[in-house]
């Protein structure tokens, strides 16, 4: 760099080492506590759970929270990259559906795996770049850029399949009977693992590559990004785009999850994504957060759904009741744990 | 219907059956989304209760098919001896219905069939016959109001959802021979009443000379009856609406000649349920699909039954 | 630098012209910048400076005119693509992304990657030598937003030394920046321009300019007044040119405002801070300040000035000590509280602390003075066109239309928008932090002349600048900061010069 | 005055032309397809037809929209209002129909005051987890639209709580003056609120928090005063919207009551120009937007959309509308119908 071969003509008066470094008493850093708070409480509730339940704690409920809610895990990393850059995308849980009858509809019309399975992620990229070009080029406000995508999914789910149709296909089936793991049901399963690839291909992008950068950056102020030069209108556009992909693939791993298409799966998942994403710690704002922290906001979603299923004497409407109350000790107890280490 | 009285016997027979404690139950409710449905929980619940010899474990899918799926994972997991469940969907329950039955735990569909083609994974399914009930409300009105040329327009159930589909082509097929009957609009009201009530609005403004409503559930029918109303005409009299379901609300309106017909959909499976579950468990066999009986009113047996219609 | 032969100009800008709605923003300018040259750009607050140079990157799309770089006729879409013809640009607000770290707001876009992959270890130590050609000592991992303005412009202009540039455009790199910093700055720019970089710089102070500069181009109101070579113009012609206005206003400004001789009419002080502090903000302080006297901070960057006023004001809360307001023990919990007292605080920070940019000049004018009142009672119409008018003709508010979008006036107009926001309240302490900031050398002579006439109709003030002749000229107090404490205190007096109060901060009040 | 309000006026106008086009189109539509669509006839007294039934089913959105907007222009979001609505319902309901008299006013008065309490409470309880425990508005209020269902069913005990009362049966279908009652009491909040904004300075101050809440903060408006208000108004509003749809089917129907309402209405408030990032919000424009949405939603059914096809139609148009309305397609439009005057005049440097 140009600037390093530079002599100082002037000696400095005083070096200041205290210029700017703030006093710190904790050595976490800021921008992980929200993470540490979600941490910290699914653990509590890990905890409460084991004490409450027989058989809350062994490995095949745990297995289970993962081997669950893997498509879910997909779907909110995509969609923690497009809430970093502060948009927000509504279309994920319409994609889903639409991706499962799609590759319903294909499998049930002979095409083979290696077709189909290309092709009904490929759905939701598309739809991805189209809500990308909407956000971007015509400058429509995300949730309605995706909102306006989520009629427009569940609207083709209808016509690609009006009734539920099953999945036969061999490869398929395979997929959603393997499992791997011990005798005792600390399994995992061929769509847990592709989850956690996803989870960690996206730690590596976000964190490890100047697009991953250049999203935060985005999300830290679009307008200072732009001026800074950075390649935001690439980056909004792929955000979505990554975002659609994941929803594509998420819908994947549902079809081999129910081994089904069907038009109305998928109702109100992007709230639960969302949920699970803001859960982890990542700022609806943008610019703030950490797919891991997705990850376990998934991880606190799904355990939610598990107690309520020990429980098992809860009441329709108090499951209901039940699960908001959980949401709230838990985003309060978070909540309280990052303004305290502040 | 079939299961009420054999359910008590059971009920007064349950106290012996309590050797090995009680006959651990793992239930998924598909939600809680209209009447019926909630008088289809109680009927459940009150079944299978801990002086039954039960220990019924209860969840609610809000209507989620992830949500039943991860709840049946749930029971298998926690050794259950039974799992009863009302499936969302009627696709994609087999991998979890194998492993259910690798885990050696019988599984017991209620109201809503699966379409597996392995019929081994569950043992029995007991609930109506969605297409039979569309069959006989296209019957009735061909037999009765079909004799001359008349309108009928549909609010049909949640799109995509399997009452609607088997619904509607129930219907469809039995007024198929009956050229005075023709279909004018068709148009989803998502089973609540507040959107049957909607729709029909906009039917009223856009076809002037509607003579039948043939809603796929009650509630439509009511929130029909509504519009129908507020437009100035006698719904009964002038447009005449015919439903199914069979809910107290539905039931009175009936009664009062609101609605002209309905086919019954029982939601009291839970007397059944505990009969089949008690059979099994004392190594009987039973039938894998009963279909229970569903029965039709007019005004007339309406009113019969109304004064002890519970839901 | 004498210029021989002309040279080519590496940028030439030729009849630019700008249109905003309702306003004409840039008509006909042109300006040339030549390899190995400081090119002052000059003009009055809203004269079209920074609108040029975001013509010239792209941010804006020019209405007619052309763009020649390097000989070739350019249109650049947007920053990216100036950046990667060579021209680098730190814009006049500090634009970054203040929730990444100080190593990636430098190193964004640039990151030093091996293999496709980010080197995070050699990224951070790439930034860091880039923060000490700044001279800035600080952690590359701290986030940015944990510094302060002072701090992040140097790190703005880090950042535009990164790129290997041939143009290196800074709009207003010094307004917050004490002499020290601006002296580190102008050696690396007289480092850039002997290498042959071309440097547009721009600047309200005027010794600066003249210091740094080989030409300047001036502008008034968007339109083009000429170009020059700094040796040939004095000052007196120059600002004459920029604000186009006679002499007369000139001697105005060179017989600066002078601090009225304080008499202390009360016995108590208006506010007064006893053992006031913050753990890892400001060491606890005393500090008094009298009505009708004007209290001056003086330290280096990031001495804790502008926290010592936040405090006072309850924008950051207080965890020890007190403050009394006339003498009552006042806990001051929000900026409220401070407000219904009469004390106001004006930020520093105006994009992220002050101006409140969709709403128009008139809403925020009297903001202040509406959530002093509640939201039921609204400000009349017939009370809000006289506080507006008075301010935008008081202060030169321009373009001096109310229902202007506040965001999209020039810097140095929402200052003064800022300004007239506090003065409209009739406060009786007037805290302001950094008030002359990026203010034109017109309206900067009659900023500190309502403040010597506020002060002396018996407004208490405490003035924080980074301009200590500023601080000296105005206030009857000075106290002193270092390392966030204060460390002394000191009556200011005709005998009393910059070098004391240097000397003061530098040894930390031993002497 | 005036000129703030020709100038805000002329670019209200120019904002609003593509959604009231739409509005317009979809008119012509159910025109073309029921030729009587846009009567209005006389009837006891009452007016009927298609706009005014329009009219009328807009009022539940309409005041659900209104909440909304307040809480979108202060950065927020509330996900909360379809069961806020099913909760007002299932309160007023359960209370007449367990009283000996559900005819009475006095029991339906009561019944009213204490749905409206309760969901005042949770207007508090909102605004508190947003603006005082500092929780992001969309998980803060996704406590209420989860729980606040159970809450309502648990009210009416899983049930659909039928009841027969005229009084309260005149909020959504009575007439007064010949206008629908709903439609006038949605119309009066929303004339109370356009009043209540724009004459006092809580318009200019919600918009300011919302634009700048920490600039805000320092200027000395209560930040934190203004978002609880607005999360409490907007629960207010959902309030009377669940009475208008729960007095229109006479039933206080928990879990399907404003179902999905919530999207509905953030549509409406974008449609009508309010951005979702806060700040400048217009009142009118939501009008609009929900005169679309409404019209949208009533043309489906006239002219006889296929039931699978009604998520689609809904998208086209959505998206149709919204592109129309981008900045980059007025701004081609505009270019176009500015390249038939003569160019600009180079001026001399
Ligand atoms: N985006 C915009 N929309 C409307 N007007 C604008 C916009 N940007 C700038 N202007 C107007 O253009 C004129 C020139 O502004 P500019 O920012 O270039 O001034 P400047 O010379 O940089 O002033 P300062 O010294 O205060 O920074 C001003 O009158 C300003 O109000
Ligand atoms: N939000 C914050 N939280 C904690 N510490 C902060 C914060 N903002 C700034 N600081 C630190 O407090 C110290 C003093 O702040 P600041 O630099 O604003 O003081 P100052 O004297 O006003 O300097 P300047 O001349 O830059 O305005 C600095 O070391 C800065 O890093
Ligand atoms: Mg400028
Ligand atoms: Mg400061």
């Amino acid at each position: 760099m140009a600037t390093d071969q530079l002599t100082p003509s002037k000696v400095p008066t005083a070096p200041r080492q205290s210029l700017g470094t703030r006093v710190r008493r904790f050595h976490v850093d800021e921008r992980y506590l929200p993470v540490l708070g979600t941490v910290i409480v699914l653990i509590a509730m890990l905890a409460i759970g084991g004490s409450l339940y027989e058989n809350f704690l062994s490995g095949r409920v745990m297995a289970n929270v993962l081997i669950n809610n893997s498509f879910l895990v997909v779907i909110a990393v995509g969609m923690t990259f497009v809430i970093l850059t502060g948009g927000i995308d509504l279309s994920v849980g319409a994609v889903v559906a639409l991706s499962g009858c799609v590759a319903a509809w294909m499998f049930s019309h002979g095409f083979g795996a290696a077709v189909a399975i290309p092709l009904v992620i490929l759905v939701g990229t598309v739809i991805g770049l189209v809500v990308g070009v909407m956000v971007h080029v015509f400058e429509i406000q995300p949730f309605i850029a995706t909102l306006a995508a989520m009629f427009l999914a569940r609207g083709l789910c209808y016509i690609v399949a009006p009734e539920s149709i099953p999945i036969t296909d061999p490869t398929i089936v395979a997929l959603a009977r393997t499992r791997w793991g011990t005798e005792d049901g600390l399994v995992i399963t061929p769509s847990g693992v592709i989850a956690l690839a996803v989870v960690a291909i996206a730690f590596v992008t976000l964190h490890y590559t100047r697009f991953g950068r250049t999203v935060y950056a985005i999300g830290g102020g679009e307008q200072s990004a732009k001026l800074m030069g950075l390649p935001v209108a690439r980056t909004k556009v792929l955000v979505y785009v990554i975002s659609g992909t994941c929803a594509g693939l998420g819908g994947l791993l549902f079809a081999i999850f129910s081994r089904s298409g069907y038009a109305l799966t998928g109702v109100g998942m992007e709230l639960d994504a969302i949920a699970a994403v803001v859960i982890g710690g990542t700022l609806l704002t943008g610019g703030s957060g950490f797919v891991l922290g997705s990850v376990l906001g998934v991880l606190v979603l799904g355990l939610i759904q598990t107690i309520i299923t020990f429980q098992g004497t809860l009441s329709s409407w108090w499951t209901k009741i039940f699960i908001g109350a959980l949401l709230l000790i838990f985003v309060v107890l978070q909540r309280l744990l990052v303004i305290r280490r502040r | 219907s079939s299961g009420g009285d054999s359910g008590d016997g059971e009920t007064a027979g349950s106290g012996d059956g309590g050797d090995g404690g009680a006959i651990s139950v793992g239930f998924s409710q598909v939600g809680a989304e209209s009447g019926w449905r909630a008088a289809n929980t109680k009927s459940i619940q009150d079944a299978l209760t801990e002086e039954a010899g039960f220990d019924l474990s209860f969840s609610d899918a809000q209507q989620k098919q992830e949500n039943q799926i991860q709840a049946i994972r749930s029971y298998i997991a926690q050794g259950v001896d039974y799992i009863a469940f009302s499936p969302v969907v009627e696709s994609g329950w087999d991998s979890v219905l194998e492993e259910a039955k690798q885990a050696d735990i019988p599984v017991i569909l209620t109201d809503r069939a699966v379409d597996s083609e392995d019929t081994s994974l569950y043992v029995t399914f007991i609930g109506s016959d969605f297409v039979e009930e569309g069959k006989r409300i296209g019957d009735w009105v061909s037999e009765n109001l079909g004799t001359e040329p008349i309108n009928v327009v549909e609010l049909q159930g949640t799109t995509g959802s399997a009452p609607a589909i088997d619904r509607k082509t129930g219907f469809e097929d039995a007024i198929e021979g009956n050229d005075n009957i023709s279909v004018i609009a068709s148009e989803t009201g998502n089973f609540t009443r507040a959107e049957g009530k909607t729709v029909m609005e906009g039917f009223l403004q856009a076809y002037p000379d509607i003579d039948v409503v043939y809603a796929h559930n009650d509630d439509m029918g009511l929130g029909a009856i509504e519009a129908i109303e507020a437009a100035g005409k006698v719904p009964g009299q002038d447009i005449k609406v015919v439903t199914i379901d069979g809910v107290k609300d539905g039931m009175t309106a009936l009664a009062e000649g609101k609605i002209s017909y309905i086919v019954e959909c029982n939601p009291l499976l839970g007397p059944d349920l505990a009969e089949i579950i008690k059979t099994l468990e004392d190594g009987g066999t039973v039938e894998p699909r009963i279909v229970t009986k569903d029965e039709a009113f007019d005004q007339e047996g309406a009113k019969a039954v109304l004064a002890d219609r519970q839901y | 630098m004498t210029e021989t032969a002309e040279p080519t100009p590496i940028v030439a800008m030729t009849g630019i012209s700008i249109t905003f709605p309702g306003v004409k923003a840039l008509d006909g300018v042109d300006l040339r910048l030549f390899p190995g040259e400081v090119h002052a750009l000059m003009g009055e607050n809203g004269a079209g400076k920074s609108t040029l140079i975001k013509a010239l990157t792209g941010v804006y799309t020019i209405d007619s005119g052309s763009i020649v770089v390097d000989g070739e006729e350019r249109t650049f879409a947007g920053p990216a693509q100036a950046q990667a013809a060579g021209i680098s640009t730190v814009y006049q607000e500090v634009n970054l992304c203040d929730n990444l770290s100080v190593a990636e707001n430098i190193m964004l876009g640039h990151e030093v990657r091996r293999a496709g992959v980010v080197d995070w270890r050699r990224t951070r130590s790439a930034a860091r030598d880039h923060l000490r050609t700044m001279n800035l000592d600080i952690d590359p991992k701290s986030s940015l937003s944990s510094h302060s303005l002072a701090v992040q412009q140097l790190v703005a202009i880090s950042r535009a030394m990164v790129v290997d540039a041939r143009v290196l455009i800074l709009d207003e790199p010094t307004s917050s920046l004490d002499a020290d910093e601006v002296a580190r700055l102008f050696d690396v720019v007289r480092a850039l321009r002997d290498r042959g970089v071309a440097i547009l710089f721009v600047s309200h102070f005027l010794d600066q300019v003249y210091e740094i500069s080989d030409r300047m181009t001036v502008l008034r109101n968007g339109t083009l007044v000429g170009e020059y070579r700094t040796a040939e113009l004095d000052r007196v012609e120059l600002v004459q040119k920029m604000i186009g206005r006679a002499l007369a206003v000139l001697e105005e400004l060179e017989e600066a405002p002078k601090r009225s001789v304080a008499e202390r009419v009360d016995t108590q002080p208006y506010v007064q801070a006893i053992g006031l502090g913050r753990k890892g903000t400001i060491e606890p302080f005393d500090l008094d300040v009298y009505a009708g006297e004007v209290v001056g901070l003086a330290g280096l960057l990031g001495s804790g000035r502008t926290e010592l006023a936040r405090l006072l004001y309850g924008a950051d809360h207080a965890d020890s000590g007190e403050i009394r307001v006339e003498g009552v023990p006042t806990k001051m919990r929000t900026p409220r509280t401070a407000l219904a007292r009469g004390i106001v605080y004006s930020s520093e920070s105006r994009k992220t602390e002050g101006i409140v940019g969709d709403l128009t000049v008139r809403e925020n004018i009297v903001l202040g003075l509406q959530a002093d009142r509640g939201w039921l009672r609204r400000i009349s119409r017939r009370k809000s066109d006289e506080v507006v008018n008075r301010y935008i003709e008081a202060l030169g508010i321009r373009p001096a239309n109310p229902e202007a979008i506040a965001g999209n006036l020039s810097g140095g107009n929402q200052q003064k928008v800022l300004l007239a926001r506090w003065l409209a309240t009739a406060p009786k302490l007037l805290l302001l932090d950094e008030p002359t900031r990026g203010i034109d050398v017109g309206a900067k002579a009659e900023i500190q002349k309502l403040v010597a006439d506020l002060a002396q109709q018996g407004m208490a003030v405490v003035f924080i600048s980074a301009e200590l002749e500023e601080v000296l000229r105005l206030s009857h107090r000075i106290a002193v900061l270092r390392d966030r404490r204060k460390v002394a205190e000191i009556t200011n007096s005709d005998d009393v010069t910059t070098d004391d109060v240097v000397h003061l901060i530098a040894s930390g009040g031993q002497s | 005055m005036s000129s703030v309000m020709t100038s805000a006026g002329a670019v209200a106008r120019h904002r609003l032309f593509w959604p009231i086009v739409a509005l317009a189109v979809l008119l012509l539509a159910c025109v073309l397809k029921s030729n009587t669509f846009l009567d209005i006839t006389v009837r006891d007294g009452h007016l009927y037809g298609g706009p005014i039934d329009i009219v009328r089913r807009s009022s539940v959105l309409l005041l659900v929209a209104l909440g909304m907007t307040l809480v979108i222009a202060t950065r927020g979001i509330d996900l909360s209002v379809g069961a806020v609505m099913a909760i007002a319902g299932a309160v007023a309901l359960s209370q007449i129909a367990a009283s000996d008299n559900p005819e009475s006013l006095a029991v339906v008065l009561s019944a009213i005051g204490s749905a409206v309490l309760v969901c005042l409470l949770i207007g508090v309880f909102n605004g508190f987890l947003v603006a005082v425990v500092g929780i992001q508005p969309i998980i803060a209020t996704l406590v209420i639209m989860t729980a606040g269902r159970g809450i309502a069913m648990l009210i009416t005990g899983g049930q659909i709580t039928t009841v027969n009362s005229a009084p309260y049966k005149t909020i959504a279908t009575g007439y007064w003056l010949g206008l629908p009652v709903a439609a006038l009491i949605a119309g009066f909040f929303f004339v109370a609120m356009a009043l209540i904004t724009r004459r006092t300075a809580l318009g200019v101050l919600i918009e300011s928090v919302g634009i700048n809440p920490v600039a805000s903060r320092l200027a000395g408006v209560r930040a934190r005063t203004i978002i609880w208000t607005v999360y409490i108004l907007c629960a207010f509003f959902a309030c009377i919207a669940g009475f208008i749809r729960s007095s229109d089917i006479m039933a206080a129907d928990a879990n399907n009551a404003g179902l999905f309402i919530e999207l509905d209405a953030i549509l409406a408030v974008v449609i009508g120009g309010t951005s979702l990032a806060g700040g400048k919000f217009s009142l009118v424009g939501t009008l609009v937007g929900v005169l679309v949405i409404t019209t949208l939603t009533f043309s489906v059914t006239i002219l006889g959309i296929p039931a699978n096809a009604v998520s689609l139609f809904k998208a086209l148009v959505v998206i149709l509308v919204c592109l129309l309305q981008s900045p980059v397609v007025r701004h081609k439009l505009r270019a176009r119908r500015r390249a038939t005057a003569p160019a600009p005049v180079e001026v001399p440097a």
